[in-house]
């Protein structure tokens, strides 16, 4: 665009909840502004989201916001933006730093982590089911702020089983199943699911549902419908809600701030938006937030 | 028999691109004549039945079926017309069993619905032929000869108006010969026109009653059988052929004018006066087809392998060429023991087979000519360390020899091997086998499918190799074939068991008399069905 | 392929039915015959002992089986399509956009539901009626149209979804009971799975159509010749394949109670490497309908065996790889002994 | 399917080489025959009209180029795998390996680093000779085996990762530079992927080995009846696809900057679909080094341009699809027109 200021974001993938919610409330924002964006969806994969990035650079955007890739993935990418003197920014791609000048941490590790280490200080006897889908980059996050959360509880016993991308679900909900046979129900053993995104979460609650077991304590991310109804009926004890429209505000904003004046602008990371939505708050939850099942 | 033609062609046209496959074509046949359709490789046989089908449609011109013309070509609409027809192609799926490829055919012999009734009439139509009907075997556990026969059934069960028979006896032996010739006379007797195509002149001048000669799409001869004699038959066919002869023109195409050396070779009617032995086989044993074969070769000879189909022949060349592991028994070239690994071993030595199925084993049919010549000698005529580097030139000069010297019917090496007739393609095949170093040459059915010009071409080049010294075994069901042979060795059931007489002392009927097992002789004499290993 | 087929026909499997065969020889042969089963029976051996009652209990017996609903109906349809003689990468993409449909629109009266049901149900087929279209009538290499197509099928899904799951309504019940309810510990999905799997089964091997597709797919030339429409046969074949794919999406919302945006996707290689591994039993290397539940049931079990054991993703991997490679390289492996011939393959 | 181009190849060709034809099926066939660099010339049309001077830039000239390179070598990979009449699903996995062990490898002085990219590249191909002797040893589909080898390299990368990205030692910024620097506005990696385009079409074109992988891919009974070794050439030709797959992971990694766990695995399908649309260059239907080349250029235009005019999610997906039907579909169907229907389609 000429006059008009355009916003490049290069989307994580189509199919991280998250990532889909923040990139509309994103374009949202800056249309309020009266800015274009032009989104591309780079599959998850990093060479891609580099190309994405040099294309924005050939199209000349006024600054290119990047969803989860970390600096050190997208490395040429970022090089090529610097040379063109474009800006880049970052959700949930961790901190800000020389070559990102702004972040939204929005991948809300500690609001849920913290809840399981509330549960575990009981000091009883858990086991702990991990459901990582290691190579995206929240996952990897939220699952390392958890190990080292839980290093002094001798108490829990985690057990960790990959999934990945496509077949989380399935794959969550065969691993879920699995464990859920080796660890039959004995008294003073207490069971935690710990799903990092929806999709192995959709995945081991039908597990739970088919062997008729639990529900045990869950919990996890991404706030939607069926992490609704599964708080509801008490499937799912913690569930972090990302507030997707202030999050794109707080980017849209934090650019705004960064055109006023360009060259007096420090790098920062805020943390994004949100509530921890549990059984207790979830009407109060709905009541203050219409939009999250009207969407 | 009546005026009233069965089947109807007038001024029917079909071309593939530049290709005039039909030209202004008129034929007619009457109920309960048997009609010859002859004509060289790519005279237009097969698209002519293909048209009458209903599998193409002619570009222009008359089809009628009792004096119905056919306005919608369709394979339906032939066979509500009464039309059976059979391929040049074998019309059987391997995977499947008998009884499931005879119901697909169902919808073309649909005379019945009712699988009991089918059944019957299959089992009537193989009685009849003096074959085993067994509709549960799965049809790539049967051998060549018998899959054949079923794929013909489909088009003589039940009743027909016109039968269209495209090169029925190609893979055929003998015994399934006479039982379809039986089948056929009986068809027209009831008042179906049997149209015949073959390049087996003798078995014409059996069969047929009438015959109609096609060259290059056109009809140039029609007439009653009686009138003309095989020799007449095949001047026709083959007279000014339609291809040109090749002119040596280079690889780009443009024509290099000099004469044609061998073809123009009368037939050497060498003996080989060398004794030398070069491949010797004394009792060799295969998992299977072969029970217990022994056979020697000389330098310069050709040996004819006598046999019917089925009994072996092609496992045998296959184990010499190093195809086929072998269970026991020796094998000695040059007096060295020898037993190949692969095909490579056998090429190494100098070994070398063209196969039985042309279009499956031997054409590379996306690549043009000198392709097709040059695969045996990539990396002998190749540069560089073990002939790293291809040799494009080095190929092409040596095509050119060949195909002047085999008298290769083409316009340029690099025209497409799919623009020859198949009397050419096989012309080419023999090309990449004659090798720097042959020393033992492998032909098995080369004539087949091949008309009676390539044929005659093709019979001095054998003649030319051997009078070169090398040793060849010469494998043909159509017997008469190996008449020229130095020897005749016959084999049946996969065992080898006497000589046969050549040359002047030929006699075809002993020789075929030589190939039946006892039991068989039997069977036949009694006429009745008789068992298959 | 098929070139090499026709140059084994003959002499292989005479040997083969060869009645005075030696006793190695039909050793050898049963191994071909029973690579996968082998591997089967083998699998429930090890995890037995390594996991005893946990691995041996009709509860995890039942679930085993209900893992394995949803990949058998794609498997199932994936087969038909090979059968035919191609290829389809699309089937992932029509099951996760099914669900999503399903998702969104399941709702209302019950012959609402069921029309519901139907259309999704159609839209697979139709996904399928495209795919044959273009590989017909344009002549475009399976692999190729089906990749395209696929892409399509996202988009569309991305249209519907905007990349957000979408739960079942609340009036949905009985879709997600048929995983929860059922008769007696056998959930209705197990019927439903079994009702499928004989359905295809009937159709390829009693109807004419299941004959003209295994003709079209063993020798299109041959069944041309023989009046087949391959082009029909071909495009009903995916049209079958689409519409299984589109039941398996059906179900997997009715097993997660949500429509999830790539929920399906996963399915594509595991029902692939299904369908060959059931090429591997029984029959010598053709698709069939047995085959391929077995393949599915095999690698569920694998899969669940190791999960109870616990171990990692790598060693899940492995497990995988190793599973096609044994199970289908044993058979074939075998069946190319037999055949006593060097060369075409 | 070999067993038809048989009866149709041979003549279609004949027609095809035809010079004293109507102009309409001239015009046909050239469709036919530029159906790919067609759909190409008009991407840059269109593009050029809607973005301007954005899409019609050197630096964006460049940009498409660069975006083209990876892709490239993995394609280049996969064609001489398609030639020799084979397939493989494991380049991605591959690609994918080669790039987290370069970033894990990679460091230490200049020999070392050599000999780490060397390791590599060895690996790949390894990988590659796995693939080949499942094939034809043990007689496996290409595509179960290379599956099933697939399976195991992503088991290796995991034990390799675990799962999570490795980034480049701090001394690898030469590799990097691959990608940021070159001679003038022209980065080392076009140099590179040129410099491998080169070799491909030398080993294919002016090579023995070249010759027999074309012969074992057009009929395999028959160039093993004339003495070539298939078995040889056709595990030459998976682990050459293989060793490109490696350069084409290193490459990844350079240009990420880390070695990510499935970097690599998106390549595989869109290699694919460039070797497709780069059959439908010039030759008719046969793979080819320079239709590959053309092919990828093709996609990656395509998605340049789409990206550069900055459509929404489910558009790409459809744009994708679309391409891939059109141009693959324009060229084959135009080819059928002029053959005229015949059995076999
Ligand atoms: N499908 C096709 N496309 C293009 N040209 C074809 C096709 N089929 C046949 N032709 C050409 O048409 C001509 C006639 O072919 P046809 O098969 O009818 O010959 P034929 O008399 O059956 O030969 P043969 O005795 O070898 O079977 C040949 O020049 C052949 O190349
Ligand atoms: N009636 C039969 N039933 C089943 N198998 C048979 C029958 N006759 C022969 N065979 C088998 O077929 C194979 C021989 O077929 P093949 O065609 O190679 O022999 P051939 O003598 O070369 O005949 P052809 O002229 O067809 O080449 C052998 O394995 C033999 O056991
Ligand atoms: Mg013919
Ligand atoms: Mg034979």
């Amino acid at each position: 665009g000429d006059e008009a200021v355009t916003i490049g974001i290069v989307q994580l993938d189509t199919s991280t909840i998250f990532a889909n919610q923040e990139a509309e409330a994103q374009k949202a924002a800056y249309e309020a502004l009266g800015w274009e964006t032009v989104v591309t969806n780079s599959a998850g994969s990093p060479a891609t989201a580099i190309s994405a990035m040099q294309n924005f650079v050939q199209r000349g955007v006024d600054a290119i916001v990047v969803q989860t890739y970390t600096s050190e993935q997208i490395t040429s990418g970022l090089a090529a933006a610097k040379k063109a003197g474009i800006p880049v920014f970052n959700t949930a791609g961790g901190e800000a730093g020389v070559d990102m000048a702004g972040a939204i941490d929005i991948n809300l590790a500690e609001p849920i982590n913290s809840l399981v280490v509330d549960e575990v200080k009981s000091g009883e006897r858990f086991e702990l089911l991990t459901l990582v889908f290691e190579s995206g980059t929240p996952c990897r996050i939220r699952n390392d702020d958890l190990l080292t959360r839980l290093k002094d509880y001798p108490n829990v016993t985690i057990t960790r089983q990959d999934v990945i991308v496509p077949g989380a679900q399935q794959q969550a909900q065969q691993a879920t199943s699995g464990w859920l046979q080796a660890n039959p129900e004995t008294s003073g053993t207490k069971h935690i699911i710990w799903p990092c995104f929806a999709d192995p979460a959709v995945g081991a609650v039908s597990a739970e549902k088919q062997l008729d077991r639990g529900p045990y304590s869950m919990y996890t991310w991404d706030l939607t419908g069926p992490a609704i109804e599964a708080i509801r009926d008490g499937s799912m004890n913690g569930v972090a809600w990302l507030d997707a429209d202030k999050s794109g505000q707080a980017i849209a904003d934090m650019i705004e701030e960064y055109f006023e004046d360009p060259e007096g602008w420090e790098p920062r990371t805020e943390e994004g938006p949100h509530e921890v939505v549990t059984p207790d708050n979830l009407d109060a939850f709905l009541e203050k937030h219409p939009e999250v099942t009207a969407k | 028999m009546t005026d009233q033609f069965a089947l109807r062609v007038t001024d029917v046209s079909k071309s593939y691109g530049r290709t005039r496959a039909l030209d202004n074509l008129n034929m007619g046949v009457r109920p309960g004549e048997i009609r010859a359709l002859l004509g060289a490789n790519g005279a237009g046989k097969s698209t002519l039945i293909k048209c009458v089908a209903g599998i193409i449609s002619p570009d222009v011109g008359i089809l009628e079926v009792n004096g119905v013309p056919q306005t919608k070509f369709s394979v339906r609409n032939a066979v509500a017309a009464g039309i059976r027809v059979a391929h040049q192609e074998l019309m059987v799926v391997g995977s499947m069993t008998v009884a499931e490829n005879l119901t697909l055919g169902a919808r073309l012999s649909a005379t019945t619905s009712s699988p009991r009734q089918r059944d019957r009439l299959y089992r009537e139509l193989f009685d009849e032929w003096g074959i085993p009907f067994t509709p549960s075997a799965v049809m790539r556990d049967l051998a060549p000869p018998i899959q054949a026969t079923i794929s013909l059934s489909k088009a003589l069960v039940g009743d027909s108006r016109v039968l269209l028979l495209d090169e029925p006896t190609g893979a055929l032996g003998p015994v399934e010969v006479e039982g379809l010739f039986r089948i056929i006379r009986r068809k027209a007797r009831e008042g179906t026109a049997v149209v015949y195509v073959s390049h087996r002149l003798a078995e014409v001048a059996r069969l047929c009653s009438d015959v109609t000669i096609l060259r290059s799409g056109r009809d140039v001869y029609s007439g009653e059988i009686s009138d003309v004699t095989e020799d007449e038959l095949a001047e026709i066919i083959t007279r000014d052929h339609a291809e040109t002869a090749f002119t040596g023109g280079s690889v780009r195409g443009d024509a290099v004018r000099t004469a044609p050396t061998l073809a123009t070779h009368p037939p050497a009617p060498s003996r080989s006066n060398s004794d030398r032995v070069v491949l010797d086989l004394s009792h060799l044993v295969l998992h299977s087809g072969v029970k217990d074969a022994s056979l020697s070769v000389r330098e310069g000879e050709v040996v004819g392998l006598a046999g019917l189909v089925g009994s072996g022949r092609s496992e045998l060349l296959e184990a010499i060429a190093g195809v086929r592991p072998i269970v026991s028994g020796e094998m000695t070239l040059n007096g060295v023991q020898y037993r190949p690994r692969d095909p490579y071993a056998a090429v190494a030595r100098g070994i070398i087979m063209v196969p039985e199925e042309r279009a499956a084993q031997a054409i590379f049919a996306t690549r043009d000519i000198l392709f097709n010549m040059s695969t045996s000698r990539f990396r002998s005529l190749g540069r560089g360390p073990g002939g790293f580097f291809s040799a494009p030139r080095a190929y092409a000069d040596r095509a050119r020899e060949l195909a002047r010297d085999l008298g290769l019917k083409a316009g340029a090496l690099t025209d497409d091997i799919g623009s020859l007739s198949g009397g050419n393609q096989q012309k080419v095949i023999l090309g990449r086998a004659m090798i720097d170093g042959l020393t033992v040459l492998l032909l098995d059915e080369p004539t087949r499918g091949v008309d009676v010009g390539a044929r005659a071409d093709f019979q001095r080049q054998i003649r030319e190799l051997a009078s070169r010294g090398v040793a060849i075994i010469y494998v043909a069901s159509e017997l008469s074939e190996l008449s020229a042979c130095d020897r005749i060795v016959v084999i049946t059931e996969g065992r080898t068991i006497t000589e046969a007489p050549t040359g002047v002392d030929f006699n075809e009927e002993k020789l075929t008399a030589l190939c039946f097992p006892r039991s068989e002789l039997q069977a036949i004499a009694a006429n009745s069905p008789f068992e298959t290993e | 392929m098929s070139s090499q087929n026709v140059i084994d026909r003959p002499v292989a499997t005479v040997a083969d039915r060869d009645a005075r065969d030696s006793a190695g020889r039909r050793a050898v042969r049963l191994i071909g015959r029973y690579g996968t089963p082998g591997v089967f029976v083998l699998l429930l051996i090890v995890f037995g002992i390594l996991e005893g009652g946990m691995f041996f209990s009709v509860s995890n017996f039942v679930n085993v089986l209900v893992q394995s609903v949803i990949p058998i109906v794609i498997a199932l349809g994936l087969t038909i399509i090979l059968l035919v003689g191609e290829f389809d990468l699309s089937i992932g993409y029509n099951a996760s956009l099914a669900g999503v449909l399903t998702a969104s629109l399941y709702s209302g009266p019950l012959i609402q539901k069921v029309l519901v049901l139907l259309l999704v149900i159609a839209v697979g087929a139709l996904i399928g009626f495209l795919n044959g279209i273009i590989v017909t009538k344009l002549g475009v290499n399976a692999l190729v149209a089906t990749l395209g197509v696929g892409s399509l099928v996202v988009g569309a899904n991305y249209l519907v979804t905007r990349g957000s799951p979408l739960t079942l309504k609340s009036d949905g019940t009985e879709l997600t009971n048929v995983f929860l309810s059922g008769i007696g510990p056998v959930p209705w999905v197990i019927i439903i799975a079994a009702a499928v799997a004989v359905v295809m089964w009937l159709v390829l091997n009693r109807t004419t159509l299941g004959l003209e597709i295994k003709a079209v797919g063993g020798n299109r030339v041959a069944s041309e010749l023989s009046g087949i429409r391959a082009h029909r046969v071909i495009i009903m074949s995916f049209m079958i394949g689409g519409a299984f794919a589109a039941i398996g999406g059906i179900l997997l919302t009715a097993n997660v109670g949500s429509g999830q945006v790539v929920g399906g996707d996963g399915y594509l290689l595991s029902s692939f490497a299904a369908c060959f591994l059931g090429s591997a039993v029984l029959r010598d290397g053709e698709f069939h309908t047995v085959g391929t539940v077995v393949g599915v049931l095999t690698i569920t079990i694998g899969f669940n065996g190791l999960a109870i054991y616990g171990v990692g993703a790598s060693a899940q991997f492995f497990f995988q790889g190793a599973l096609l490679i044994a199970a289908v390289g044993m058979s074939t492996a075998a069946r190319r002994i037999i055949m006593g011939r060097r060369i075409g393959h």
